[in-house]
């Protein structure tokens, strides 16, 4: 088989590989994207009640995977959201679709996210917005130039942790996803495969392959934010 | 005395009534752990001290023997899955003629290299030339349980599952799969090395092949040889 | 027709029950003096929209920035504040905290040169903020609030940490810059002898505290 | 069945629930214990290696519990410290016990509590402990009474995570653990049983257990957390 | 015999080379005063153990801090440190900084007593440092470096926040009390008067530097 139609067969460990990194981008993106500003609006004041939200959002990560994925087909499916499913893509589920896996997957590593950003927010304080209000920075602008970079390292710490995680996810992904082959099935449903047949030689390759990509990626996510967030003492 | 068994996890239901049943009988304990055979396998090679394996399949009690993990001439059938075809929905009801006019969204069975009833699904549908048609419409859950959820919670709108699975509940519509269309589900048991000497374990291999046992097997919906 | 600055605060800072009231002609610089503690710090958050006092107004010729039914928030106030203890912003070099304020309009780059000139910051613009001498903090402070180009600078003890000789350099340039642009100050020391340079006026403390 | 002997009974959900939190919070304690130093060294400077070690501490996110549960396996078998726990115990291995599914989980949490707990440090900075330092607070000092207390939020947000996952934890710790009713037959294990036997009432009453109790501890811990590290603006 | 403070460092703070060498009898209150930037606290972080000149020594009486094979670390050194900005720890009540550095040696209590008194920290003791007015943070300052009895005192602009009634009753204090406790003394301002007041003799910047 050549390169190319390696990469083309929906079967090969390149198109699990594939669909697993846009998953983990995707997932971790979309999970940064709602976890930052949630982060934000819990960590802005003191009602118990925002204590009450932030410990519920950790919920999912309570619940096993497999389980946590039965609540989240009755969800996606025709008893819960399907209706909405079957008008958009004509089927009374989002179940079995990418789509589906990234919107289960986003709400799997969102309590990675909120929980690590709403300590560096609570941790750098009101004083700096103050700053940025003083110097006509309405609150939107003041929140992305002042208290996102200077919340850099806990933003980051989390998503390097929903990114690793969505990586090794395999319990939800296979239970929303079906381990549809070039739709679905990521590289860890296929490293669950080779583990379970003792198909030895092919786990210890494919783990060998996840654990260095994001080894690499996250060494570079954290390289970045070093540089960006670089200060002398 | 006491042994240890490790219990492939879609005989969960009968393998508790049965180990119920003889630890009264004979004041014997049995102490069963669940988990897919996969996972027996590994734990085994590295140790596990598991007195008896009832295996999902034959493959991987043959396995063990031939690695010298088993007890020789202790491996044995003792149940037969039957495969069945299972709806939920009732505009999709179970049958061979469904399947063959292809037009439900979602057919679930589970993975066919890691669990016996996914090959046996896999099987049955290479028997009727469908494997080809319905490809794209087959999603996969890692061993029949999560086959059973897809169809129960309504987002695949038929699925291969176990019999054993609806032997007590009576929602939708089912298509027991004739045997002929596939290979026999032959789920053995096999003694191992760290049980050769333990008597519970080797009263509780006796038992399950007592009139009694096949009785409570036969009950959750599968076959004997 | 001359403008007024006119302030009412009434209302607790935690314990301390504040009430002050002034009004001011503008455009000029209003020095402020107090003991330690009585409150000047809060007045000028007051101001700057940091603090709401329950009770009381804030006008600065006919904009109302806080009465009984309005309440402007900070970043709509056309103020400049330079805190007590200069409030840069750790992420951004020198030139980036300068700049935060500066609205993207023509002719402002014009300010900015003479500025960092004024306050001797040329050799500081691409320092992180951190490792900066408290007299450097206290000048990036000052050229970043005047580069908003503010109606109304509050300027909390803005040159407590520079020597004699630059300090007379600054006071004297800031004062230029403030009567030349028409921007009312409000400006809070402990030092005599800057209030009797900078100041066309002062408050005392006691003055602006109202009878109980 | 008395109340009593219900919790007495290896079968029971009582003994499984005593076990998850055993083992939830033994993990956590034990993650916690080791994950703050580990945090405090790689938070200390900017060598490019800290930013190496700190990402290879993340890796085992990457893997599926299930295979990282295998690798662990090996390292606690025959192959790896196997002699060390004949030696010990007896047996050629430290799995399928609790002090062996205590060290994996701790091998899967660790990373959470150091990637929240590093990037709390780095918030932080180094000004606080030299104050400490001139204060006669030899280093330890400074570090117990200053930088941990400035740093709660991150090192809570991380033992939050830890916490609730270890609760969820079930593909690693059923292959560590081997279920063993008694000894490493947790909640997520016996949820698992009954979520593979269609066994749904038992299931959703178990999985609304796990949840409120996780619930309760999460809201306790940030309660707490706020309650120490209670700061007027 | 006479006791003395003997500093030489040399050695870059990023782009600034810094060489300074001056040698004093102690005890005594050394006024330090120099121009914005010029190295004054780098002088004070230098001999308290925060910076490492890679050149140069520091002894105290028979004591040695640095020279060419030693660096004492800044818990070792018997000193009290006023930094610039305070320093106050944002997670502890007022009192709590003030104990922070008190050993629990018997008898210190008595002093606790009179520092909280004289700097006026009573109705403070209870209270987050978090929100704090700029005098009361420099007083909480004085007070804790005060109460780690020390051997040298290094203070960086310690009152350049507090007004002048207060001020001069904390100057004639602490005087005093640093003469009774003989302890040395560095006291960084940029105020005369306040040097005048306190020091019993002053290093002006230039004084110090090394001739190239
Ligand atoms: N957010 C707050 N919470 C509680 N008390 C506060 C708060 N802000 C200020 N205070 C207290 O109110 C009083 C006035 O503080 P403020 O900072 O306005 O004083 P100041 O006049 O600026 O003093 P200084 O000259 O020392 O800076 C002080 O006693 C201060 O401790
Ligand atoms: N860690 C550092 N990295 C780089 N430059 C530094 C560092 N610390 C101080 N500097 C620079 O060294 C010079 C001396 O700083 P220092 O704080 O000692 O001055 P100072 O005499 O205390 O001034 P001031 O009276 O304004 O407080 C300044 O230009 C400062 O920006
Ligand atoms: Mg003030
Ligand atoms: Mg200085």
């Amino acid at each position: 088989m050549t390169g190319a139609s390696a990469l083309m067969d929906p079967n090969s460990v390149f198109t699990a590989l594939r669909l697993s990194v846009v998953l983990a981008c995707v997932t971790t993106g979309i999970a940064t994207a709602i976890g930052i500003p949630l982060a934000w609006w819990l960590a802005r004041s003191r009602n118990w009640w925002r204590d009450v939200a932030s410990s519920l959002i950790t919920l999912p990560l309570v619940l096993p995977p497999t389980v946590l994925g039965f609540y989240l087909l009755l969800l996606l499916g025709p008893s819960g959201l399907g209706a909405l499913a079957a008008h958009i893509t004509g089927r009374p589920t989002f179940a079995f679709s990418f789509a589906g896996l990234t919107i289960g997957s986003v709400i799997a590593a969102l309590p990675y996210i909120v929980q690590s950003t709403q300590a560096a927010f609570e941790t750098i304080g009101f004083k700096p917005l103050e700053i940025a209000y003083t110097l006509r920075a309405p609150p939107l602008r003041a929140f992305l130039t002042v208290a996102l970079p200077l919340a850099a390292p806990g933003v980051i710490a989390g998503a390097v942790i929903a990114f690793a995680h969505t990586i090794g996810e395999f319990g939800l992904v296979l239970m929303i996803g079906g381990d549809i082959p070039g739709q679905t099935r990521v590289l860890s449903i296929m490293l669950f495969d080779n583990v379970e047949t003792g198909n030895w030689a092919s786990a210890h390759a494919i783990a060998g392959g996840m654990v260095a990509f994001a080894f690499i990626t996250i060494l570079t996510l954290r390289l970045t934010q070093k540089r960006l967030t670089h200060r002398t003492r | 005395e006491q042994a240890r068994v490790a219990v492939a996890a879609n005989f969960i239901g009968p393998a508790k009534e049965l180990i119920a049943d003889f630890m009264q009988q004979t004041g014997d304990v049995i102490i069963p752990s669940f988990g897919s055979s996969g996972q027996f396998m590994i734990q085994i090679e590295q140790g596990a001290d598991y007195d008896m394996l009832l295996s999902a399949d034959v493959a991987k009690p043959a396995k063990l023997l031939k690695d010298g993990f088993g007890v020789e001439k202790s491996q044995f059938t003792y149940a037969v899955g039957k495969l069945v075809l299972w709806s939920n929905n009732p505009a999709y009801p179970a049958s061979e003629n469904t399947l063959r006019t292809g037009s439900f969204g979602h057919l679930a069975l589970c993975k066919p290299d890691v669990a016996p009833y996914g090959a046996a699904a896999v099987a049955t549908l290479e028997t009727l030339h469908l494997a080809q048609q319905l490809q794209p419409r087959i999603v996969m859950g890692m061993d029949i349980a999560q086959a059973y959820q897809f169809v129960q919670s309504g987002n695949a709108e038929l699925g291969f599952v176990a019999y054993s699975q609806l032997h007590n509940q009576h929602q939708g519509t089912v298509w027991v799969v004739p045997p002929a269309l596939y290979p026999p589900i032959r789920q053995d048991v096999v003694l191992l090395k760290q049980g050769a000497q333990n008597q519970a374990a080797r009263a509780f291999l006796a038992y399950l092949q007592s009139t009694k046992a096949r009785a409570i097997i036969i009950s959750y919906g599968y076959d004997m040889p | 027709m001359p403008q007024y600055l006119s302030v009412h605060f009434q209302g607790p800072i935690d314990q301390l029950e504040m009430d002050i009231a002034f009004n001011i002609t503008c455009p000029g610089i209003t020095g402020i003096r107090g003991p330690s503690g009585c409150g000047k710090t809060s007045l000028l958050r007051g101001i700057a929209g940091l603090h709401h006092f329950p009770k009381g107004h804030c006008r600065l010729g006919d904009e109302t920035w806080q009465d009984d039914t309005t309440f402007l928030p900070p970043w709509k106030r056309a103020i400049g504040y330079v805190p007590q203890d200069g409030g840069l912003f750790a992420h951004l070099s020198v030139e980036k905290n300068l700049r935060f304020g500066m609205s993207h309009r023509q002719g402002k780059d014009l300010f900015y040169e003479e500025i960092v000139d004024a306050l001797r910051l040329h050799a500081l613009l691409k320092r992180s903020t951190q490792a900066l001498s408290g007299g450097e903090r206290q000048r990036v402070a000052i050229g970043r609030a005047l580069l908003t180009q503010p109606k109304l600078l509050l300027m909390d003890e803005p040159l407590s940490a520079l020597d004699v000789n630059i300090k007379n350099e600054i006071l004297v340039y800031i004062k230029d810059f403030l009567t030349q642009k028409q921007i009312h100050t409000l400006y809070v020391s402990h030092d005599s002898e800057e209030l009797r340079m900078i100041a066309s006026h002062i408050l005392d403390w006691p003055s602006i505290q109202h009878a109980e």
